[in-house]
């Protein structure tokens, strides 16, 4: 795909990102039975964000947060420029890293257990993405992203366990209950906000920012089961979207230790199944 | 309601304790010249209180080490009234409810100079 | 799993949420809202000054000054009991937020003598 | 390899808005140690009732919680009632019973809700909550306030509920109960619930006695015990028996405040459809004299009032010792060994009003 159409998806994911982040809360509004925000709620918060005294804890916390969306910036321009997906999961995984490194750089002992979370988060969820990796080469012959479109048949009729790895590992990216650990758009937590709570202003804008890259890029995921047509795969892409926010309001917040074990366990156990099914 | 002297307090708590009621409170009266402890168990649905008189200035013992529970209410006297207890763990030291610029004991009360009970400010 | 069907009902339904205040919601006819006060009838006993709990009142009989803070009346209605001449009554509709808090004054003449309200000690 | 840290939890914590302090040793996410921190909303009301008129306490002793505030009106009143020897009549006593069985399914629900909220289940926390508006809504309409009532007087009551109004409140309960079953099944079903719930904080019946353990908490041990079974009031003339779990664990004393919604929604019921006609109210004349000890329950357990008569029409002591007072030593035996995740479940399994217990 040209340069122009990345330049402008990279430039447009904030706002679709922060869009569906306004769906989301009006969606979860409407299941828990309320009114609930207008749509553009989000902007909403974030411009008013901008419009506070910035204030930080130390300069460190201001780098890690330009680098954890810069990073999903480029995550994100790796994907639409459909380049290798494991450099592309290298990129994501710094920018989450990034995050993290944010959240330890205070010394506030919420924010450092909220951190703590955010690595096993990482490390429950991107072996999948590399499996995911794998299938992809095992379809196409590389690890290039372009090559599914040339593919002639969707990933999903090959890969059907994965992607519902994948719709597991979505949960947690998306920081939805059962796995909403680390830091949920629900400030009720035993570590008040994990790895934000020491974020304020500005910087917390960026930082929201970011997340709705990140929103885009995990959908765009999903879409890459099914590119051909691609309108089918977006609506894979919202399907999967609307059964995370219902999950997330049928579930209890669950804990740290039964995440692992949940994503590794069925994780690694679907993909491994998937990709032995496939290659026998 | 029973009065018992401060030596059996031990003891009387004890067969409460060995007869398994349940611990209820302790309620302090300040008598302007002695406090007055009244303590409350429930036996069997039943309230059981008996009443034990405490000097002002001497400290009292602490039943913390039968019953437990007891250390909130009676770091909640030593709070308001000032009486001290003995082997109270964990001892707050009169600073559970209050603050160290707070003011000290503030439910005590003394005789003014009408002769009528006045609170001191 | 046993929350699915109550959450997609509510997604099918209209939702609870008041929308006060765009939209007023009738008071209860029972609701304690505020207290308001007619002072036309007012012998200045009193009687609302002594049974108020939160001492909303204060009344000077010499001077002819009844001082009512709304901001301090808990509208529990014990001086809507002990009022004479019934001038005080309890309304369903809430107080409205105002930007400033203001105690009402009102300069009453009072009457020449001036009797206590005797009677059975209830509250 | 482990570092012990200390997690400040309050006094103001999104999770747990009361202002209570724990400082938790935390070592690997593993709680070691929980040391209380109290006193920061202490208002002195205990020191005020003495130097207040006795019938204004009553106002006084509603506002020590407003969760529970009718109740404490109950007992203040019946506390007098005692020293003074006034009879109150009976259709003034179920109309006690229902406006206290109302706030009964009010907290506890309130509380469902908060408690769904701990473990991050924030639809079942709204549906708790709409539920709870419309008892809130029934006390509005009998009472004239969502949760301070004053209708509670020395003597009886000082609103009557008329034969519309009645009728309105026995239709609008089986509403209520109604709506409840529809969100009770995940407290007792949910896979997600039971996983963050069964076997945490545990309290055995042994230390549930021990450590004075009230309510629901005392209940959910095993042990059958309710001041409602003392028989105050009318409960010695409708059916009740209270609700015992004996599993000691959240999910238990979970159950336990569910139940006990049905249940107090079948006393206000009972008690509306055996109102007795009459008065609600009888004057009464005399001087206060003596000493007494009440105990109710309250929606968090037992409740002990002392009330020792002063000269003057004021007292010399007021006591109040609330239920979430009693239940703070058996949270700190709770409390070491847990996860740190699992600590806004157990403190919140206590039903704590830190403001109650700081009267």
């Amino acid at each position: 795909m040209s340069f122009a159409f990345s330049v402008a998806g990279i430039l447009a994911a904030p706002f679709l990102g922060g869009l569906l982040a306004g769906l989301d809360r009006k969606i979860t509004a409407r299941l828990q039975g309320r009114k609930g925000p207008p749509i553009i709620q989000p902007f909403y918060d974030v411009i008013k964000l901008f419009g506070k005294e910035s204030t930080y804890t130390n300069r460190h916390q201001v780098f890690y947060i330009y680098a954890y969306l810069l990073w999903m910036a480029m995550a994100l321009l790796l994907l639409l420029t459909l380049q290798d997906f494991l450099v592309f999961v290298f990129a994501l995984t710094f920018a989450e890293i990034s995050l993290a490194l944010a959240g330890f750089s205070t010394r506030s002992p919420y924010s450092h257990i909220g951190s703590n979370r955010e690595i096993l988060q990482i490390l429950a969820s991107e072996p999948v993405l590399v499996f995911l990796a794998f299938a992809l080469y095992l379809a196409s012959g590389s690890f290039m992203a372009g090559g599914l479109f040339l593919l002639g048949e969707p990933l999903l009729r090959n890969f059907p366990l994965i992607f519902a790895a994948v719709l597991l590992i979505l949960t947690i990216k998306m920081r939805k209950s059962p796995f909403d650990l680390s830091s949920s758009a629900h400030a009720h937590q035993e570590i008040v906000r994990g790895v934000t709570t020491e974020f304020s202003g500005r910087y917390l804008a960026l930082s929201e920012i970011a997340h709705w890259v990140e929103l885009v890029i995990i959908l765009f995921v999903v879409f890459l089961f099914w590119v051909d047509p691609w309108w089918v795969g977006i609506l894979l892409a919202l399907a999967a979207y609307l059964a995370e926010i219902v999950i997330d309001n049928i579930f209890a917040r669950l804990k740290i230790s039964w995440m692992v074990a949940t994503a590794w366990g069925w994780g690694f156990g679907l993909s491994l199944l998937n990709i032995l099914y496939f290659t026998m | 309601m029973n009065e018992v002297q401060k030596d059996q307090l031990l003891d009387e708590v004890q067969n409460l304790w060995d007869n398994r009621s349940r611990f209820v409170t302790i309620t302090c009266v300040d008598l302007v010249d002695e406090f007055d402890l009244i303590y409350s168990f429930d036996h069997n649905m039943e309230l059981v209180n008996f009443r034990v008189k405490a000097d002002k200035d001497r400290p009292f013992i602490s039943i913390s080490g039968i019953y437990a529970a007891s250390f909130l209410v009676e770091n909640e006297i030593q709070d308001q009234f000032g009486l001290k207890f003995e082997n109270l763990e964990p001892d707050f030291k009169g600073f559970l409810l209050l603050s160290q610029d707070g003011p000290r004991t503030p439910m005590l009360r003394k005789v003014g100079e009408r002769g009528k009970q006045e609170d001191v400010v | 799993m046993q929350m699915l069907a109550t959450v997609l009902n509510n997604l099918f339904k209209r939702p609870v949420t008041r929308e006060y205040p765009y939209r007023y919601r009738e008071p209860f006819r029972s609701s304690k809202g505020r207290l308001v006060l007619d002072m036309r009838e007012c012998i200045m006993c009193t009687a609302c000054e002594k049974r108020c709990p939160a001492g909303a009142f204060e009344i000077k009989r010499k001077e002819g000054l009844f001082k009512f803070d709304p901001y301090s009346c808990v509208v529990c209605g014990a001086c809507v009991e002990a009022c004479p001449k019934k001038c005080l009554d309890v309304d369903s509709d809430w107080r409205k937020p105002v930007g400033e808090m203001r105690t009402e004054i009102w300069h009453i003449e009072p009457p020449a003598k001036v009797k206590s309200p005797a009677g059975a000690e209830t509250p | 390899m482990s570092f012990r840290t200390i997690i400040p939890f309050g006094p103001q914590h999104p999770v747990f808005p009361e202002p209570i302090q724990l400082k938790l040793a935390v070592e690997d996410e593993k709680v070691v140690e929980a040391i209380p921190g109290l006193g920061y909303v202490h208002r002195g009301l205990e020191k005020g009732a003495e130097l207040n008129d006795y019938v204004k306490n009553i106002y006084l002793a509603e506002r020590v919680c407003g969760i529970c505030s009718f109740i404490h009106s109950w007992t203040y009143c019946s506390c007098i009632e005692t020293l003074l020897q006034v009879e109150v009549p009976p259709r003034a006593e179920f109309l006690r019973l229902v406006f206290s069985e109302l706030s009964r399914v009010h907290s506890h629900l309130l509380w469902l809700g908060l408690y769904a909220d701990a473990f991050g289940f924030e639809s079942l926390f709204m549906q708790c909550w709409r539920v709870r508006e419309r008892s809130l809504d029934m006390q509005e309409a009998g009472g004239g306030g969502r949760v301070i009532l004053s209708t509670c007087t020395i003597g009886g009551m000082r609103k009557d509920l008329d034969e519309d109004m009645r009728r309105a409140f026995i239709k609008e309960v089986a509403e209520i109960r109604r709506d409840f079953q529809q969100i009770m099944t995940p407290f007792f079903e949910d896979y997600s619930i039971k996983k963050r719930t069964v076997g945490i904080g545990v309290l055995t019946k042994e230390d549930a006695q021990s450590l004075g353990a009230v309510g629901p908490v005392l209940r959910a041990s095993g042990v059958a015990g309710d001041t409602r079974l003392l028989g105050y009031g009318p409960y010695r003339e409708v059916d009740f028996e209270p609700v015992v779990e004996a599993g000691g664990d959240c999910h238990s004393r979970g159950k336990v405040r569910v139940r006990e919604v049905l249940r107090a929604l079948d006393l206000i019921t009972q008690a509306l459809e055996r109102l007795p006609e009459g008065e609600i109210k009888t004057n009464f004349r005399g001087k206060l004299n003596g000493e007494v000890f009440q105990r109710m329950e309250q929606p968090r357990g037992e409740m002990l009032y002392y009330v020792k008569a002063g000269s003057n029409r004021s007292l010399d002591r007021f006591r109040i010792r609330t239920p979430t007072f009693a239940n703070i030593p058996p949270l700190l035996k709770m409390l070491p060994g847990c996860d740190l995740a699992d600590v806004p479940v157990i403190v919140l399994s206590i039903d704590p009003c830190i403001s109650c217990a700081e009267r």
